[in-house]
């Protein structure tokens, strides 16, 4: 009973120890795997294990924009680029070992300093007290909306701030960022356009035109063929058929 | 729950509760997966049945072939599992655990009635949608692994389909949230207690056509019929699940019921009043007793355990009227799955391009159109269906922020009249978030709900 | 017999081509030389008043007795018949051509005897020719494809030949 | 060439290089009806050509009849077209007879109508319920079978088959109907007007059954002609041409006095010909041809079968009354060893699918020299091939489910 | 030991730098262009992770980066959409014009 009795403070470290794990461990799947549909399905998992993490930090509209447009879109999308591609040759394609080599030395140097300077600022390394009240009030999205449209919900004290005009907030880069994805749009749809018509458009595909071209100009022929016969079918060799005496 | 476990053991604050709670909380949501699954695969029998004009089920388990789907899950698990030879192995094998995994995963933030939820998440709306749309991993990878061209062609409708469907889902999900002001499904559904007018889709013709669109994009969402080409039988045998038999099969199906399931009760809460009936038995008859001025209290609180006594410290009508309301939106989720049914039954299977077509030439402008009308309905303050019997909605939602009132008043001015307390939501402007910024914080997540 | 337009017509047109024409039958008649067999077949559905637009049917008839004694009974050396039915939808008249083939080309057993195709004429005659190559082993030249249709593709022999004989095995399977 | 005139909205261009991949659609496919086996070689979802593989169902039914008499073949007429056995029956009893010169009583002859117009009642049903299968509409298969087991039940009462009945004989039939079995066969009537309202709803106007198969497969009235096609196939054509109006006298004869249309459309004004006959009495008689329906596509094939029932109902109707009004014999069978003249004789009759034709080459005895059994089916499906160019995969069912076939028939 | 200090910045800062030279290092190595553009999308993950851990109130309720990290983050996603959708173009129309997805083999400036 002592044991279950102990209040337990780690469900944060707990929670994040699992999708640390997973986000890391599948990331290396995505490095290791020669396979690039199984690549593809462990980038899914270590995605999906980051929304976790942007969960745990109190994210939770971040967390589900990842699911929603990282993971649901984008890597849909991503799959789906892959099953295009995915001809036997292409679906395995080993790595060069030179490759291996320089890319371990400089990734692992990048990531010695990197978390060298995770580690290294002491602001950053010590745990801080949590305000219960802020933390919820942070996991509310709808300042992050009003934020996009140029209200800053959570710097009202500050004065001086820009809020008071109306300027801050990210309105700009909202308006900019909408308007580079319509461009993106377009621009996705003119590049994977081929120029020219592809092959499967220029015989098969035209048979079936010209099947349909055929077709109408062989009805304009046939108005004048079908006509209604009401006597009953003949055979044309038979001497008693009056058509046959005249 | 977790206060309440802790309360019985007598250890306090313990993590037993939690992971008592959790666990439960898991159990519960797997039967609605699993035993949701079993149902609709029997209600599907029984309603195609009678449909086409025959029984369905009828022998096993007594009268109406109650047993029929267990006795047929029995055989499914005693099937051989068959890998084919040119199938990717692991992928083929992880296929079906990912889409039950998605479909499951969803019913976390998906609140049963007010408080009955497995996590309040702010944003679950978007949760949900997202991890729901998780689970076409499951049918390109099922589809690619298989080796089969049969089952490539149903992956990559399917991920053609769902990607193009998501578009309009999203937009008409987003009517709602606009009208409420928030993402969190539990304020969304309990904004609509009261009468049936206070249904978001009847606030006006706009949510009323974006409801119908979001139910059409929500049925292609999930896959079924006339929007079920990826598991077409006549053009693709079985599309993606062609090489799959035994438990893998039918996992592919308990992912689609409960999907089903989960896109209807979305609709329900969005839309229909979620928890709430159209008629508010539990208020009138005063179950809830003042909990319509605040439900989302804690059925258990451990406060009043300590001073006034276990029996008192548990509410009997705020639990009564919590599980009227659990039946509330099961029933809703029932009837939009027997509506997903009917239509299967009735109508032939659309062709890939109309499907296509039908996407991004009518869902998305009409549910781009019902987006803008209800947004400029909303602006112009035009009349709703809540004013059509004068219960306003936000009447209820500002009592339950009453509780949240002297907080919000110690941070204000003195000014604020205690008697017209400011409505959230209703006029998002600069002045009135400067005034109230924590209003915007919905209180059922901070004074109620399972934490 | 002139006095029937459809046969003077055509016995203006191809002459000796024309071999006989049979008006006691219960459907009568007439039988041509394989050389002229596509342009008698061309000139009949084109011919005004006459319009022969659908092939009804390709028949192969062999005319082989087993039995030596039965052979020495009838009026007949051994050969191949190919009933062609045809009709017009336009007309509604009717019509059969017979053209008389030997059994074996040169009289080489294994060797299929030839016969012009009609495929170019009516498309319907395709699977018709392929069928009566299939099954009654009549080599059509200038088929498009000609391959067997409703046998497997390794079969051996033409099962409604009179002399043919059930294999004993295929692939392992008992065939008698 | 005006390739550019045809503005033809099934014609895809692609976006993506893809390659090309043979599939094999059958012999075990759902929607191949059967053992038919379809080599497709499709560019993702469009297919570009389509080679059919037959012969999964070969039982060398016609080397078979040459060591059978001319009665004894019967059952393997059956098993050609097993959704219409009666008129497979009837083809064979027909040509026989025309070989004896045989005349069929009065009251055989209206037995015949009433037989062989309820089995096309019966084939068509399954046409159009499979064929709202192929479309993935589940329901009205079940509608179909529902009507058609009340049609199997009157038949089983009449000869104590359901579906391989060997009842139609050269000759008459093997038994007169039995005592009351004509009020049951009116009673059937009535109830099965009501169903076919019915089945126009849940498919002839439903619109995505309307979007998938108006403008799918259109075939034209000459190319339906140049590939063998027949029944309603070629009448959805456009082409008026229906053997118990055209055919042979012998055939013909056997409808003489009985009134009913053929279904088939102008094809100046594409409209089908108003009919006198009140079959229900509104306007889910003929329902309206959709806009976006051509002469000779799916929808026009379906709907000529469609109506086709609707012609069916009425000449049984008259063809009971004139049962009842005769009395005696019905037409014995001959007899099982009945000698065959030295004379070859070929007939064609108007089955549910097409022109049945069978032809048969006597040598005196009784045993004929040469049987020969000219399938509807093999020559409509032939048409498949240059119809599955260019379309989608999703129409590959529509289109072979509109031709109805059965592989029975075809590989005989 | 991991359990008992308790989770702070560093940790989620951590995570990142790991999935970043994770990502660098699939795009350096790996010949298949979708590969590269897979290692694109860890390598951006693992600078969201620094937004979010920086403007996280649960991490650091004093100094935090508050709405601007997940607004940063949010942009960062959507643009990483946007950068899909383009690349994934290049990627497919270089396997039209090159027949193969070996970014070794894409040395010409002629598209």
């Amino acid at each position: 009973m002592d044991l279950i009795a102990v209040a337990w403070p780690y469900w944060h470290q707990f929670f994040f120890i699992i999708f640390a794990a997973t986000a890391v461990g599948f990331g290396f799947g995505v490095l290791l795997s020669k396979n690039v549909v199984r690549m593809a399905f462990y980038l899914v998992l270590s995605l999906g294990s980051t929304a976790g993490l942007f969960f745990l930090a109190g994210a939770e509209f971040v967390g589900a924009m990842q699911l929603m447009i990282y993971v649901g879109g984008t890597l849909v999308l991503l799959i789906f680029g892959v099953m295009l591609t995915a001809q036997k040759d292409f679906i395995n394609m080993d790595t060069h070992t030179q490759d291996w080599i320089l890319a371990t030395i400089v990734g692992g140097s990048l990531l010695m300093v990197l978390l060298f300077a995770a580690f290294g600022a002491d602001d950053w390394s010590t745990p801080q007290d949590i305000n219960d009240a802020q933390v919820e009030a942070t996991k509310e999205a709808t300042p992050l909306g009003l934020a996009l449209t140029g209200i800053r919900v959570d710097k009202l004290g500050d004065s001086g701030d820009a809020v008071d005009d109306g300027k801050s907030g990210y309105l700009m880069p909202f308006i900019i960022v909408s308007i580079h994805l319509l461009v993106v749009l377009i621009g996705a749809a003119y590049m994977a356009r081929t120029k020219k018509l592809s092959h499967a458009t220029d015989d098969k595909s035209s048979r079936a035109k010209l099947m349909l071209f055929k077709m109408e100009h062989e009805s304009e022929q046939l108005e004048e063929e079908t006509y209604v016969v009401t006597h009953r079918g003949k055979s044309a060799l038979n001497p008693l058929d009056p058509q046959n005496e005249n | 729950m977790a206060d309440f476990v802790n309360y019985i053991l007598n250890i306090e604050g313990s993590w037993f509760g939690y992971v008592v709670a959790a666990l439960v909380a898991a159990v519960l949501i797997l039967h609605v997966v699993a035993v949701g699954a079993l149902l609709f695969i029997w209600m599907e029998r029984k309603i195609s049945g009678r449909i086409q004009d025959r029984l369905g089920p009828t022998r096993v388990g007594g009268k109406f072939g109650w047993l029929q789907t267990l006795a047929d899950g029995i055989k499914l698990i005693a099937k051989e599992d068959v890998t084919p030879d040119l199938a990717d192995k692991f992928l083929f094998k992880i296929a079906p655990y990912v889409g039950l995994a998605a479909s499951y995963a969803a019913f976390i933030a998906l609140p049963f009635a007010d408080g009955v939820v497995g996590l309040h998440i702010n944003t679950a709306v978007f949760f949900v949608l997202a991890v729901l749309g998780l689970e076409v991993f499951s049918v390109i990878l099922a589809g690619y692994a298989s080796g089969s061209k049969w089952s490539l062609f149903g992956a990559m409708r399917e991920a053609a389909q769902v990607v193009s469907y998501e578009v309009p889902l999203g937009m008409c999900v987003v009517v709602p949230v606009m009208i409420c002001g928030t993402m969190n499904l539990t304020t969304i559904a309990n904004m609509q207690a009261g009468f049936l007018t206070n249904w978001l889709v009847f606030n006006d013709p706009f949510t009323f056509l974006t409801a119908i669109v979001y139910f059409t994009c929500a049925t292609a969402g999930v896959n079924r019929a006339p929007f079920d080409l990826a598991e077409a039988e006549s053009e693709l045998v079985a599309g993606f699940h062609t090489e799959y038999s035994g438990l893998r099969w039918s996992l592919f199906f308990m992912a689609e019921y409960s999907s089903m399931f989960i896109v209807s009760a979305l609709a329900s809460i969005l839309f229909f009043g979620g928890p709430h009936g159209p008629i508010p038995v539990t208020e009138i008859l005063g179950f809830a007793g003042d909990s319509l001025g605040n439900p989302g209290m804690e059925a258990f609180s451990e406060e009043t355990a300590k001073n006034d006594g276990f029996f008192a410290a548990t509410q009997f009508g705020l639990i009564l009227s919590r599980i009227i309301g659990v039946v509330n939106l099961l029933i809703k989720g029932c009837i939009g799955v027997t509506v997903m049914m009917w239509v299967r039954w009735s109508f032939p299977r659309l062709r890939i391009d109309q499907v296509m077509t039908m996407c991004l030439k009518y869902c998305v402008p009409l549910a781009a159109i019902g987006f803008l009308g209800a947004t400029t309905w909303q602006a112009l303050d035009l009349p709703t269906g809540t004013t059509l019997t004068g219960s306003h909605r936000y009447e209820y939602h500002e009592l339950w922020t009453a509780g949240l009132k002297d907080k919000v008043l110690l941070d204000q001015d003195e000014t604020a009249d205690s008697s017209e307390a400011p409505i959230p939501h209703e006029n998002d402007t600069q002045t009135e978030v400067n005034k109230v910024p924590l209003k915007t914080v919905p209180v059922s997540v901070l004074k109620g709900g399972e934490r | 017999m002139s006095e029937i337009p459809l046969v003077s017509e055509l016995r203006a047109k191809f002459g000796e081509g024309i071999i006989d024409v049979n008006l006691e039958a219960i459907d009568e008649w007439v039988e041509v030389t394989p050389g002229v067999l596509v342009e008698v077949c061309q000139y009949l559905k084109e011919a005004e008043g006459f319009r022969f637009d659908m092939c009804n049917s390709i028949t192969v008839v062999d005319y082989l007795h087993t039995d030596p004694k039965k052979a020495a009974k009838v009026d007949w050396d051994p050969h191949l018949e190919l009933v062609y039915h045809l009709s017009s939808i336009a007309t509604k008249l009717t019509l059969v051509l017979k053209v008389k083939i030997p059994r074996w080309k040169n009289g080489v057993e294994g060797d299929l005897p030839g016969v012009p195709s009609v495929a170019g004429v009516w498309s319907t005659a395709d699977w018709h020719e392929r069928e009566a190559y299939d099954l009654s082993g009549v080599n059509f030249l200038g088929h498009p494809h000609l391959k067997r249709i409703l046998c497997p593709d390794d079969w051996e022999g033409h099962p409604l030949r009179k002399d043919y004989e059930m294999p004993l095995e295929y692939h392992g399977i008992r065939g008698r | 060439m005006a390739t550019s005139k045809i503005d033809d909205p099934r014609v895809i261009e692609f976006d993506v290089r893809t390659d090309e991949m043979l599939i094999n659609m059958g012999p075990q496919h759902p929607s191949t009806h059967g053992v038919l086996r379809l080599v497709l070689r499709t560019d993702g979802e469009v297919v570009s050509d389509v080679e059919p593989h037959l012969g999964y169902l070969h039982r060398c039914a016609e080397k078979i009849g040459e060591n059978l008499t001319a009665r004894q073949w019967i059952p393997y007429t059956d098993r050609m077209d097993y959704l219409a056995a009666m008129n497979m029956n009837l083809g064979w009893s027909l040509v026989i007879e025309k070989m004896l010169e045989y005349d069929l009583p009065e009251r055989g002859r209206h037995l015949r109508v009433i037989i062989s117009e309820m089995g096309r009642i019966a084939s068509h049903l399954v046409a159009m319920g499979t064929y709202g299968l192929d479309l993935g509409s589940f329901t009205p298969f079940l509608y179909g079978f529902r009507e058609r087991e009340k049609i199997l039940n009157l038949f089983e009462e009449a000869c104590g088959a359901r579906l391989t009945y060997s009842y139609l004989t050269p000759g008459g039939a093997t038994a007169d109907l039995p005592a009351g079995w004509t009020d049951k066969c009116r009673q059937f009537l009535a109830e099965f007007k009501e169903v076919v309202p019915e089945l126009h709803t849940l498919l002839t106007t439903n619109s995505i059954f309307v979007s998938r198969t108006a403008g799918i497969g259109v075939m034209s009235a000459k190319m339906a002609i140049d590939y063998g096609c027949t029944g309603p196939v070629l009448r959805g054509s456009g082409v008026y041409h229906d053997l118990r109006f055209h055919g042979e006298e012998r055939y013909t004869e056997m409808y003489e006095g009985y009134v009913f249309d053929v279904i088939c459309a102008d094809p100046e004004t594409g409209k089908y010909p108003e009919s006198n006959y009140e079959f229900h009495g509104d306007s889910l008689d003929y329902p309206e041809i959709p806009r976006q329906a051509i002469l000779g596509d799916c929808w026009h094939r379906f709907y000529v079968r469609m109506l086709e029932v609707v012609q069916s109902v009425r000449l049984i109707e008259q063809a009971i009354e004139k049962y009842e009004a005769t009395s005696g014999d019905w037409g014995k069978p001959i007899k099982l060893v009945q000698k065959l003249p030295a004379k070859e004789a070929y007939m064609e009759t108007e089955a549910p699918r097409g022109q049945m034709g069978f032809y048969v080459v006597g040598n005196g005895d009784s045993i004929p020299w040469r049987v020969r059994a000219r399938s509807s089916s093999f020559c409509n499906l032939s048409v498949t091939a240059p119809l599955c160019q260019g379309i989608l995969l999703a129409d590959i069912p529509a289109i072979v489910g509109s031709l109805d076939v059965v592989m029975g028939e075809i590989d005989r | 030991m991991l359990l008992i200090g308790t989770v702070s910045v560093s940790w989620y800062l951590a995570v990142g730098a790991v999935l970043f030279v994770l990502g660098a290092v699939c795009m350096a190595t790996k010949r298949n262009l979708l590969g590269v553009l897979m290692g694109v999308e860890l390598v951006l993950n693992g600078a969201n992770m620094n937004f979010i851990a920086f403007g996280s109130k649960v991490l650091r309720p004093e100094g935090s980066l508050g709405l601007d990290g997940q607004l940063i983050a949010l942009f960062v996603i959507v643009l990483a959409a946007a950068e899909a959708a383009v690349a994934l173009a290049i990627a497919l129309n270089f396997y039209n014009n090159h027949n193969t997805v070996d970014v070794d083999r894409a040395n010409e400036l002629n598209g």
